[in-house]
C-alpha cells in the first residue's frame, strides 16, 4: 500500500464523500468526514517523510507512462502543502458539528459534510497532480463545492458573494484552460514535467508567452491578489464560520502553489522572470496590496472583515517572497504559506465560537469579551501578534525570512516598506484588543459563556502550533528550504 | 442500378432542399406568426423526409438505413405535434393573426378554447 | 448532389435564424429555434454523407430528441403571466430593434 | 469552407445576444449557439463531443435557464453598468490572443506538435493496448481515466450543490394541491403527452443503445446519462412534478448518484487490490484485454448513472422551486389584499 | 497566414463576446449567458486545433489512416460537464437572490446591501 500513497491521498476523501450521503445521519457523517480527513492527514505525514528521505515519488495512474496517462508527482513542496491542506481540515472539523449547529439548517448538515469533503478532495488534487488539465478539473471541484459552502451563509449577503465569486473563479479557470490549451498547442503534452522539457525549445515563440499571461492572471483571478482580489472579503465574512476558518487557511495557499509551480516548475524559472518584468510587476502589486488592503482592514466593522482583508494583505507578503526569485525568498513564502495557515486558522476558528456564543462578529459585540471568554479572545490575540510578527510566534519566522531575502539582494527600501505594513496589522489588531478588553459589555445582564470545549481543543491546537513553530523552527524551515532548493535545482 | 439510386436520391435531395429553402423564405416574408408557422410547419416535415429518404436510397449499411428511418419517425412526430402546440400557446397566451381587427372577438374565443 | 443539399440546409439555417433574431414576438423566436433545430438534424445527416461516415447519425437523433423536449420545456414554461402577449408590448419590441 | 459559415453565424449570433434586452430571446439564441457550435464540432471531426454539447448546451442548460427566467421575469434593465471598462478589458485580452495567434502551427496543419507527440499512440496502438474502436472512448476511460473520475465529481458537486441551495421540505399539503393545479391544466397538453408517451420508451432504448454503443462510436456514460435523464425531465414536464416524483423518489435518485460516483472509484481500487496502479485495468482479468473492456463498461455505468441521476436532481429542485413559488403567489396576493 | 490562422482569430472574437457579457451585463441571467458563450467558444478553440486537414473522426475503421487528434475532444468533454455543472450551481444561486433581493440587477442588489449597511451602522452609532 505504501506505493499507493500519492492516489490514496486525494482518493480516501473523495470517495468519502459519496459514502457520507449515503450515511445521512448527523453525527454518524461527522464522525465518518472527521475520520477520512485524519487518514488523509496521515497519509500526508507518511508522504512528506518518504520524500524527506527517498525524493520525488512518480505515480502513474492506470499504469499508463506519463505524459500518455495522468502522473501524480509528489516532490518536497506538493508533500508540504498536502501536510498543510489535510492537518488544518482535519482540525477545522472537530470544530464544525457544534460550529454548524447554530448556522446551517438540520437538513443541510449532509450536504455540508459532503461539500466540504469535496471541497478538500478537490484542493489535495490540485497540489498532488503533475498534470496540467488534471488541475483544471480539481481546481473545478474545490471551487464548486467553495460556491455552494460560501451561499450556505445565513445572510442573504452570501448568495451575493458567492455568485460573485462564482463569476470571477470561473473567469479565472477558463483562462487557465486557455492558457493550458496554448501550452498544449506548442508542445503537444499536458503533463507538467513533459512540458517543462519541451517548452524551452519553443519558448521564444509568441504563443508560449501569452499562454503564461494567461496562466498568470487565472491563477491571480483564484488568488485573490491585489487588483483581482474584490470577490474576497465578502466571500469570507458571509461564508459560514467554518468554511472560512477552512478557507482562509487554505484556498489561497493552493493558488499560491499553482503560481509556483507554473512559474518555477512549468515555464522554468529563466523564462518566467525575464520574458515579462514579473520581478518588479509582483513586487509593487505585492506592496501596494499590503497596504491598501491593511488600511482597509482598519475601518472595517465587522472582525471576519478586517481578517479577510488581513488575508489579501498577507497574500501580499507571500507575493513579494515569490517574486525575488531567490532561494530564500522561497523559502519566506513557503514558510508564510504554512505559518498564516496556522494563524488564520486559530483567528477564524476563534471567530466561530464568537459567533456561536454571541451570534455576530461586529466589532461593538466583542466589548467585555475579553473577560467573558477569555480563552477564545486570548486565542484571537495571539494570532493577531503572530499576525503582525512579534518574536516568539510563527508570524516572525516568516517575516524574519522575507527581511533576510530582501537584505540579501540589497533592497533595504522594500524591507522598511514591508516592517511598515506589520504596523498597519498592529492598528487592525489593536482595535479589537481594545474593544474587548477594555470597553465595558454592552448589556451588563447578558452573560456569555466560555466557548464549549469542542471549540477550544482545535482552537488551541492551532494557537500551541502557532507558538511551539515559532519557537521550533527547525522542521519547518528544513522543509520549506528544502522545497525552495529542490525549485531552484540547488542541491541541499 | 447505379444510375437509378444516384438520380432517386439526386431528385429527392434535390426536392427536399427547395422545400426547405421554401420554408425559411415563408418564414422570413410572411406577415404575422400564424402563417409563417404554416410556411415551416408544412415544408419542415416534407422536406425533411424527402431528404432522409434520399439519403436512404444512398445509404449502404444496415444500421445507417435503421438510423435514417428512426429519424425520419421522430421527425414526423415530433414536427407536426411541436406546430399544434405552438399554434395553441401563441392563441393562448394572446398572439392575435392579423387581419383579425376585431380584437374582442379573439379574446372571446380565446375564452372558450382555453379548456381544448 | 449532397453538397448542393448542404448549402441549401445552410441557406434555410441562415433564414431561420434572422427570423429569431428580429422576432418580433416570442412564438416567432421559438418557431425559429424549432426550425433551426430540424435544419441541424438534417444538416448532421448530410454531413456524414460528404465526409463519408454516415455511421455518426446518432448525433443527429439526439439533436431531434433535445429539439423536442426544448420546444416542450419552452412552451410548459411559457404558460405564466409574464409570457402573456399583448399588442402594445409587440409595438414595443418592435421599435427596440 | 463550411466551418467559416458556421463560426460566421456564430458570430451574428454572439452580437444579436449582447443586444438583446428580453432574456429570453438571449437564452433562446444561446441555445441555438449551443446547436451551431455543436454542428461546428461535427465538421471538426469531435463526434463525441458533438454529441455531448448538443445535449447539455442546446438542450439542458437551456431548458435550466428557462426554468431561471419563468422564476426571475423576462426582462433585463436597460443599465449597462461599466461598458468603457469592459471594452478596454475584452479588447486587451483579445488583442493579447490574437497576438499570441501569429506564431500559432496553421489550422489543420499536420506538422503541429500536438499531432507529433502524444496523439500517434493514442491513434497506432490504442487498438493494441484497449481494444475498442473508439479512441476517444479509450482515452477518455482508461488513458486519462482520472480526469473523467474527475469530471463525474464535478457534477456530483453541482448536484449536491444545487441541492443545498434549493431543497425545500415538501409538505403533502403542499403536494396536493401543486397536484391539482397541475391536472386542471394538463388537459390542454394532450397531444403532446400522447406523443410523449409514445416517444418516452424509444428514449430510454436509445439511451441504453449510446450507453453501450460507446466503444464503437459516439457516445458513452456521461451522453447515455444526459439523454436518459431527458427522457425522465420531459415525462416530469408533461405529467407534473409530482407524478414524476412518485415514480422517481428523490432521495433514491441521491443514492443513485452516490453510487455512481463509488462504483467508478472502487474499479479503481479493485486495480489498487490486484497489484496494479488505481485505474489499471490490465489487472481486473487475467487477460489486459478483457481487464480493459470490463474496467471501461464499469466505469461508463458509474458515469451513465450519476450523470442522469444529478441532471435529474437538479431538474427536479429548480422545477420543484419554480411549481412552490407560482403556487405560493396567489395566496400572498389574497392575503396583501385583505 | 490569413487562411491559415482565420479560424483561430474568429473564435478569440467570439470568446471575447462572451467575456463582454459577463462584463458589462448587469443581469445576472444575462452574465451566465455569457459565460456560457465564453466557455463554449474556448471549447471550439480546443476542438479546431485538434483537426488535421484531410483526416476524420478518431473512431478506427478499415481503410482509413489519417485521423484527427483524440486528446483534445476528451479535454473538452470534460471541459463541457464542468461548463454545465457551472451553470447550475449559477442557475440556482440566481433564484436564491431573486428570492430574497427581489431584483437580479447587479446594480440593484449592490444598492440594497450599501442601504442595510448604512441604516445597520446608523442605529449603532445611535446606540
Amino acid at each position: 500500500m505504501i506505493t499507493h500513497l500519492p492516489i490514496l491521498q486525494v482518493i480516501t476523501p473523495l470517495m468519502a464523500a459519496p459514502i457520507c450521503l449515503l450515511l445521512n445521519r448527523s453525527q454518524l457523517v461527522w464522525m465518518f468526514s472527521l475520520l477520512a480527513s485524519g487518514l488523509a492527514f496521515l497519509i500526508s505525514i507518511l508522504l512528506l517523510q518518504q520524500v524527506m528521505i527517498s525524493g520525488v515519488i512518480s505515480y502513474e495512474l492506470g499504469g499508463w507512462q506519463a505524459p500518455w496517462g495522468i502522473e501524480y508527482r509528489i516532490d518536497k513542496l506538493n508533500a508540504f502543502l498536502l501536510l498543510i491542506i489535510s492537518g488544518i481540515s482535519t482540525v477545522v472539523l472537530v470544530a464544525a458539528q457544534t460550529s454548524i449547529e447554530k448556522e446551517i439548517p438540520k437538513d443541510k448538515y449532509t450536504y455540508f459534510y459532503v461539500l466540504y469533503l469535496l471541497s478538500l478532495t478537490g484542493m489535495l488534487g490540485i497540489v498532488a497532480t503533475g498534470d496540467a488539465f488534471n488541475v483544471f478539473v480539481f481546481l473545478e471541484i474545490s471551487s464548486l463545492s467553495a460556491y455552494a459552502l460560501i451561499a450556505m451563509g445565513q445572510k442573504r449577503q452570501a448568495l451575493w458573494a458567492s455568485y460573485q465569486y462564482l463569476i470571477m473563479g470561473t473567469i479565472g479557470a477558463t483562462f487557465i484552460l486557455i492558457g493550458i490549451g496554448l501550452m498544449y498547442q506548442m508542445t503537444g503534452t499536458l503533463n507538467m514535467a513533459d512540458l517543462s522539457q519541451r517548452l524551452p525549445e519553443v519558448a521564444q515563440t509568441r504563443t508560449v508567452f501569452v499562454s503564461f499571461v494567461f496562466v498568470i492572471v487565472g491563477v491571480c483571478l483564484k488568488l485573490a491578489m491585489f487588483p483581482l482580489h474584490l470577490w474576497l472579503p465578502n466571500a469570507y465574512a458571509y461564508a459560514p464560520s467554518i468554511v472560512t476558518a477552512f478557507f482562509a487557511a487554505t484556498a489561497t495557499k493552493v493558488a499560491v502553489y499553482l503560481l509556483i509551480r507554473f512559474t518555477f516548475s512549468v515555464f522554468g524559472l529563466s523564462f518566467s522572470f525575464t520574458t515579462i518584468p514579473l520581478q518588479t510587476l509582483f513586487m509593487a502589486l505585492g506592496l501596494i496590496g499590503i497596504f491598501i488592503a491593511s488600511a482597509t482592514a482598519i475601518y472595517q466593522k465587522n472582525v471576519k472583515h478586517i481578517f479577510a482583508y488581513s488575508s489579501i494583505a498577507q497574500i501580499g507578503y507571500m507575493i513579494v517572497g515569490f517574486s525575488l526569485s531567490t532561494v530564500t525568498g522561497l523559502t519566506a513564502t513557503l514558510l508564510h504559506m504554512f505559518n498564516h495557515a496556522l494563524m488564520k486558522g486559530a483567528i477564524f476558528l476563534a471567530l466561530a465560537a464568537v459567533i456561536y456564543r454571541v451570534g455576530n462578529v461586529e466589532l461593538n459585540h466583542f466589548r467585555g469579551l475579553g473577560r467573558q471568554m477569555p480563552l477564545t479572545m486570548a486565542a484571537i490575540v495571539i494570532g493577531g501578534l503572530s499576525l503582525i510578527g512579534v518574536p516568539l510566534t510563527v508570524g516572525f519566522v516568516s517575516k524574519w525570512y522575507l527581511l533576510t531575502a530582501l537584505v540579501e539582494q540589497g533592497w533595504w527600501p522594500i524591507a522598511v516598506l514591508i516592517l511598515l505594513g506589520s504596523m498597519l496589522a498592529v492598528v487592525y489588531v489593536w482595535r479589537i484588543v481594545e474593544v474587548a478588553y477594555f470597553k465595558a459589555p454592552l448589556d451588563e445582564n447578558i452573560k456569555v459563556k466560555e466557548a464549549p470545549v469542542s471549540f477550544l481543543i482545535p482552537i488551541w491546537t492551532l494557537v500551541i502550533a502557532n507558538i511551539y513553530f515559532g519557537i521550533d523552527t527547525r522542521l519547518s524551515v528544513q522543509v520549506a528550504k528544502g522545497a525552495a532548493q529542490s525549485l531552484f535545482g540547488v542541491s541541499p | 442500378m447505379e444510375i437509378v439510386i444516384t438520380i432517386s436520391s439526386g431528385f429527392l435531395l434535390l426536392v427536399g432542399s427547395f422545400l426547405c429553402i421554401s420554408g425559411g423564405i415563408g418564414l422570413l416574408r410572411f406577415p404575422d406568426f400564424y402563417t409563417r408557422m404554416h410556411a415551416v410547419g408544412v415544408t419542415d416535415t416534407l422536406g425533411a423526409g424527402m431528404i432522409l429518404a434520399g439519403l436512404m436510397i444512398l445509404s449502404t449499411d444496415f444500421l445507417v438505413f435503421a438510423k435514417l428511418v428512426m429519424i425520419l419517425l421522430f421527425t414526423l412526430l415530433i414536427g407536426p405535434t411541436t406546430s399544434h402546440v405552438l399554434a395553441k400557446a401563441a392563441f393562448h397566451n394572446g398572439v392575435i393573426p392579423k387581419g383579425s381587427n376585431n380584437l374582442k372577438q379573439t379574446k372571446e374565443k380565446e375564452s372558450t378554447s382555453s379548456i381544448i | 448532389m449532397l453538397i448542393a443539399a448542404t448549402l441549401a440546409i445552410l441557406v434555410a439555417m441562415i433564414l431561420a435564424i434572422i427570423r429569431g433574431i428580429a422576432g418580433p414576438t416570442l412564438y416567432d423566436r421559438i418557431l425559429a429555434v424549432n426550425m433551426f433545430g430540424t435544419k441541424t438534424v438534417l444538416l448532421i445527416s448530410l454531413l456524414g454523407f460528404v465526409m463519408g461516415r454516415p455511421e455518426f447519425l446518432d448525433i443527429a437523433i439526439v439533436y431531434a430528441l433535445i429539439n423536442f423536449i426544448s420546444v416542450i420545456g419552452v412552451l410548459r414554461y411559457s404558460d405564466t403571466n409574464q409570457f402573456k402577449h399583448t399588442p402594445k408590448k409587440n409595438k414595443s419590441i418592435e421599435k427596440e430593434l | 469552407m463550411i466551418n467559416i459559415v458556421l463560426l460566421t453565424l456564430l458570430v451574428v449570433i454572439a452580437i444579436a445576444i449582447i443586444r438583446m434586452k428580453d432574456l429570453f430571446a438571449a437564452v433562446m439564441l444561446a441555445g441555438i449557439y449551443g446547436l451551431l457550435s455543436a454542428s461546428f464540432f461535427v465538421v471538426m471531426d469531435a463526434v463525441d463531443v458533438a454529441f455531448t454539447e448538443a445535449a447539455v448546451g442546446a438542450g439542458i442548460s437551456t431548458l435550466l435557464m428557462f426554468v431561471v427566467i419563468t422564476m426571475t421575469g423576462r426582462k433585463e434593465k436597460s443599465i449597462r453598468h461599466k461598458p468603457l471598462p469592459a471594452l478596454f478589458v475584452v479588447i486587451i485580452t483579445g488583442g493579447l490572443l490574437i497576438y499570441g495567434t501569429l506564431d500559432m502551427p496553421y489550422f489543420g496543419s499536420e506538422d503541429a506538435p500536438i499531432h507529433n507527440h502524444t496523439s500517434p499512440r493514442y491513434i497506432n496502438d490504442s487498438m493494441q493496448e484497449i481494444g475498442i474502436p473508439n479512441i476517444v472512448t479509450s482515452v477518455l476511460a482508461s488513458y486519462r481515466a482520472f480526469d473523467t473520475f474527475g469530471e463525474v465529481v464535478v457534477i456530483f458537486t453541482a448536484g449536491i450543490g444545487v441541492l443545498t441551495l434549493l431543497s425545500i421540505a415538501r409538505t403533502k399539503k403542499n403536494d396536493e394541491e401543486i397536484e391539482s393545479i397541475n391536472d386542471s391544466m394538463h388537459q390542454q397538453h394532450l397531444v403532446v403527452r400522447i406523443i410523449a408517451k409514445m416517444l418516452i420508451p424509444f428514449i430510454f432504448l436509445f439511451a441504453l443503445y449510446v450507453q453501450f454503443h460507446g466503444d464503437f462510436g459516439p457516445g458513452g456514460g456521461f451522453q447515455a446519462g444526459v439523454i436518459f435523464a431527458s427522457a425522465i425531465i420531459l415525462y416530469a414536464m408533461l405529467f407534473g412534478l409530482v407524478t414524476a416524483r412518485k415514480v422517481i423518489n428523490q432521495i433514491f435518485i441521491q443514492l443513485i448518484a452516490a453510487l455512481g460516483v463509488l462504483l467508478y472509484g472502487s474499479v479503481g481500487i479493485v486495480s489498487l487490490m490486484n497489484g496494479g496502479n488505481f485505474f489499471d485495468y490490465n489487472v481486473l482479468s487475467s487477460n489486459p484485454i478483457t481487464g480493459q473492456h470490463l474496467g471501461i463498461l464499469l466505469i461508463e455505468w458509474g458515469v451513465g448513472c450519476t450523470v442522469a441521476s444529478v441532471i435529474v436532481v437538479i431538474f427536479f429542485n429548480f422545477a420543484g422551486r419554480r411549481e412552490l413559488q407560482q403556487h405560493k403567489k396567489p395566496s400572498q396576493d389574497k392575503e396583501s389584499s385583505k | 497566414m490569413i487562411i491559415g490562422l482565420f479560424n483561430h482569430w474568429v473564435v478569440i472574437i467570439l470568446m471575447m463576446i462572451g467575456l463582454y457579457i459577463v462584463i458589462a451585463h448587469g443581469n445576472l441571467i444575462k452574465k451566465l449567458v455569457g459565460l456560457t458563450i465564453f466557455q463554449t467558444s474556448v471549447f471550439i478553440f480546443y476542438i479546431s486545433i485538434a483537426k488535421v486537414d484531410g483526416g476524420t473522426a478518431p473512431i478506427l475503421a478499415d481503410g482509413i489512416t489519417q485521423y484527427s487528434n483524440p486528446l483534445p475532444h476528451v479535454l473538452i468533454l470534460t471541459a463541457i460537464v464542468v461548463g454545465i455543472a457551472t451553470t447550475a450551481l449559477g442557475l440556482s444561486l440566481v433564484v436564491r437572490i431573486k428570492e430574497t433581493y427581489k431584483s437580479i440587477e447587479e446594480e440593484e442588489i449592490q444598492q440594497q446591501d450599501n442601504e442595510e449597511q448604512l441604516t445597520k451602522h446608523k442605529t449603532e452609532d445611535s446606540a
